[in-house]
């Protein structure tokens, strides 16, 4: 199986899981109220208040043959908004 | 400017406890106000100032008065972006221009509640229906941003057609628009209706009020802190800008203010609604229809130097000149 | 229905927030309450609504009148589950239709707090015990639920015996259960021995009460109008018992309330009792001790139809019930 | 070694965490708050008010030798109460 | 021991939600109050009491009597953890010992809020400037600490260094230490500059305060039982120690209040401050400066048995005491 | 590319944070109120309101060549301080 980590913005996890749902996986698990840093800078907690949030970390399990859809979901959304991606290899425990 | 009413407002509760969040902040202090706290101050400061405002508004009524000053906010709400815009577009790209614009004609319900607590404090009669403004004017400003942006983006295409449900959506339905209007409307409704519950309701929207607001400032001021280290960054064009835009939109809204001849309370309120700039609702729409723009710009002018500017100098300094040309009745 | 009631219900806070909350969904705004801010203010009604309940029943003592009702509303807590069962075996298997009555069984303290307010906004009076027949309604039903679940299970073995331990841990060590009869025990003894303790809590029981009580019904609408979305999914079936089983269990609750001689107050309390689905402390039982069974069908029908059906129209009908057929004292 | 990744509801993070330290594995991590999808339906946090809890996100690293113990005490739970499980390898840092 | 007293203290409403989080413990209920809201309580009570203290102080002046307890408290605060060190030594490594020793140096603020509430209920009268010898108190512990534990330290070398800035940093700087100072200065300078705003703060301050002190030890009542499973492993020693410590600095406490003429309720205050030993600014400094130490063994001890015993019997023991050997006035 | 997990406590995350920024990854993930159990015992998020706080994961997406420069600045503080690491391998998504 494959295993992705997805890091966006929280204001794009409900964009992001409906793309997810949509390439086909069979599941994915959403953790919110993650800081970090990359590219666009650094993303602190501090102006979760607004609504505007933190990041989120998106994880999904599929098989290989589902990779391609969801990367065709999913890149246009992080090309847009941002937010990294990758992939490794795992198996049903 | 009085420095009576500097000091006053310096020593003022709320303000002090700003100050306490930025001083944690330069002398490096682990004090912090762990999300969603500041989220629940909010979402309570929100809704107790809407439902205040609305059991006044349910009290006066919609007369020509009210709807004159609602139609100068939403006025208001519309000229200063497009105004800002153009300024800003001296040093900055469409989308972080209007994204920046946006912010400065939208508002910041803390900051006018503070004015309002400071007129409170002095004993000054101001109207509950400026809630009615204030909430009116969230959405404007978000539009015409989004509209600016894809005007004169550079980019053809896709990325520049409008997407007007989703724009607005963000405008009209972003939650913190959504819940100060509703519990307007909540507040207007139960006023009309319901002696009963306006009065069960008070202790909650009153006896807190002032004490979750020293509590949002504090935080306010540890985020506005680390703000303002990402404001030096963004060049003195912007930081000139933050101090500035603030001051010529509040001498627009004196002016109208007077024009409209409304009482000085009021007045102080529609300066400090034009005067500030949000960072809550704007942002929140910016990320997600302007997503070209840089969120650390517009957030750190409106939130590190704007929002402390106006509840530290502008306030007092508002009031100075209200007191110097709008009569009193 | 007097429509004046339902005028009145549909223009309280409590009520108008949630349907403010309701409107969040439908419209698609971002408003939301993050977690935990929802459990913060369900602790403290259940800290609030016991301690308040315990001083009451300090001062009116352990008397006949107050064994009769809560043992009438014991009863009840065993009844209804198994009537529920029944009916809904004719659809359910037998896990299912177990954890549903389990709700139906079990009490909704929100629903009850709510018809407190609205009794209290009458001008009506109610006996401050009728708390303790609340904190006692929670956990029967959870019981009976998972002997049922075992008792009709296709499966045998392993699965079907009953661990009796962690049954009874569910039902009556439950958090939102303990907190509650603790808090119940706990004012109490502070009404009994403490004045001035009784007199210092006061004012956050008090004050606050109304306010909270308003945020968490705005949670309440978020969270009811998405489970009524699940709910269509559930079928015709599960949609007409949610509306229906309130309906025929506030009718018991009516007879017997008429059985027993309760004032008009207590009776339309103990109608709601009856009437109120739980989806506290219920869902979070058989979550553990009936996981065959699916909880989006036992949530959303006592949260997404029954909680909003009692709140919106059935208190104010069965008040018009209560006074048509509870002679007045 | 090894890395397990298990997502269960958060009523049954006790239980699965006894299960593991039974199991001998030398530590675990646990994520509260984790929202996803799966076979039994969506899973928000809306609930969490109500003690109901959303999901949890567990991690273990462990040697291979641990997998099969730490199977054996981990299936069972995840059969009765739903959750999903996946390994991975990694090495000590 | 007056026996009324004792009662007294067990049934007022704080000691009594204490025990109810014990009782869950135990009982293993699933109640719990996620984070933050212990941590929102616990900023709430920090400011209230700091606010309130500094209003006092205005009030009162730092006269020679104000001085000279506030003078008295630091000696407590630096002569208790040397005293403790050489006792802890004993069984302990310097690491460990140093970290207890600073534990009970320090203060413990929820200890002394839950004594000023007895006073109240007792209608005995304390000073407003005690806040100022509490949050004097929290920091030279830390300080005396951090330099016990290199001194004795068995590694030389880099680990062995003192890294002053970052003492002085979680010493001085910590977040609750910072907000309990900080709120002090505000609630003097609001206190001697702006009556408006001391009475517009009074009902956040005033209303919550009992009710918020009550939660947050429901919450205490959980995390204490919990360590008190710790504690066990800690061995006799230990527990031991977090029985007489409190008792001897009680001791020590009641001997320099007699010197110092203070009055009664002043006197319960300065014992319970000797008395009381940190679980908040000293961990969280302590994990920092000597990660050496192994924090279950400070944190049980602090909050596992010495933080119960204090509130439960320590509180009524030592107002006995003073009755009997402080005169009134 | 590899990845990174980092357990430790939460009141190291900033020094941590500034070490991998120094050791020049390209980017970092932060997530809060972990709880779990190792070397150094059971850790809960009771002790949260303290400021003491519990632990936090923190995950690098690296270029191998980062690896050692990373474990140069990160081994002393997990010594020091305690917590533990693991890395594995993954692609870009
Ligand atoms: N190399 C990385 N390792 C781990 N997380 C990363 C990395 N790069 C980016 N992120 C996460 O992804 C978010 C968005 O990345 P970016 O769009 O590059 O700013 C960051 O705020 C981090 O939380
Ligand atoms: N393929 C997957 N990838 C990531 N997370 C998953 C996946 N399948 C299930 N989950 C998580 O595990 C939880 C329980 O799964 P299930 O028992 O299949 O409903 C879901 O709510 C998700 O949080
Ligand atoms: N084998 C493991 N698997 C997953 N997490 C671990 C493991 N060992 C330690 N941890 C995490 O790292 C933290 C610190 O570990 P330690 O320093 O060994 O106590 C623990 O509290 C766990 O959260
Ligand atoms: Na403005
Ligand atoms: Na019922
Ligand atoms: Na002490």
């Amino acid at each position: 199986m494959q295993r992705i980590d997805l890091f966006v913005s929280e204001r794009e996890v409900d964009r992001l899981c409906r793309a997810i749902r949509e390439a086909g996986a069979p599941g994915w698990s959403v953790m919110r109220h993650v800081t970090g840093s990359g590219e666009g800078g650094e993303i602190s907690e501090a102006m979760d208040f607004s609504g505007l949030g933190a990041n989120a970390h998106i994880v999904v399990f599929c098989e290989v043959t589902q990779l391609e859809p969801l990367r065709q979901q999913i890149h246009p959304i992080l090309g847009r908004f941002g937010g990294v991606g990758f992939v490794s290899t795992a198996e049903r425990f | 400017m009085q420095s009576s009413l500097v000091l006053q407002n310096l020593l003022s509760p709320p303000v002090l406890f700003f100050f306490l969040g930025v001083l944690a902040v330069l002398f490096r202090s682990d004090l912090e106000i762990p999300s969603p706290l500041p989220k629940l101050f909010s979402l309570y400061l929100l809704m107790a100032i809407g439902f205040k405002g609305g059991i006044e508004l349910a009290d006066i009524g919609l007369g020509s008065k009210v709807l004159l000053t609602i139609g100068a906010a939403i006025f208001m709400a519309l000229a200063v972006p497009v105004l800002c815009f153009y300024v800003l577009r001296l040093k900055l790209d469409a989308a972080n221009a209007a994204a920046v614009a946006a912010s400065y004609g939208s508002i910041s319900a803390v900051t006018f509640i503070t004015a309002e607590s400071f007129l409170n404090v002095l004993h000054l009669d101001f109207d509950g229906f400026m809630v009615a403004a204030l909430a009116l004017m969230e959405s404007p400003a978000i539009v015409v941003g989004v509209i600016l942006a894809k005007l004169y983006s550079d980019k053809g295409g896709d990325s520049a057609t409008l997407r007007w449900r989703e724009i607005l959506r963000e405008a009209f339905l972003n939650g913190s628009v959504f819940l100060l209007i509703g519990s307007l409307v909540i507040g207007g409704l139960v006023g009309a209706f319901s002696a009963a519950g306006v009065e069960k309701m008070a202790p909650f929207t009153e006896k807190l009020f002032y004490g979750v607001l020293c509590f949002f400032l504090l935080d306010m001021g540890l985020v506005a802190a680390q703000r303002l280290q990402d404001l030096r960054k963004a060049g003195s064009f912007l930081i000139g800008f933050a101090v500035l835009a603030p001051l010529v939109n509040a001498m627009f809204g004196l002016g109208i203010s007077r024009l409209l001849g409304l009482p000085q309370g009021d007045a102080l309120l529609f300066m400090v609604l034009c005067a500030s700039a949000s960072y809550i609702a704007v942002p929140a729409a910016m990320r997600m229809t302007v997503p070209e723009a840089n969120p650390s710009l517009y957030i750190s002018t409106a939130l590190g130097l704007t929002f402390p500017f106006n509840v530290v100098v502008g306030i007092p300094l508002y009031l100075t000149l209200v007191q110097r040309f709008i009569p009193v009745r």
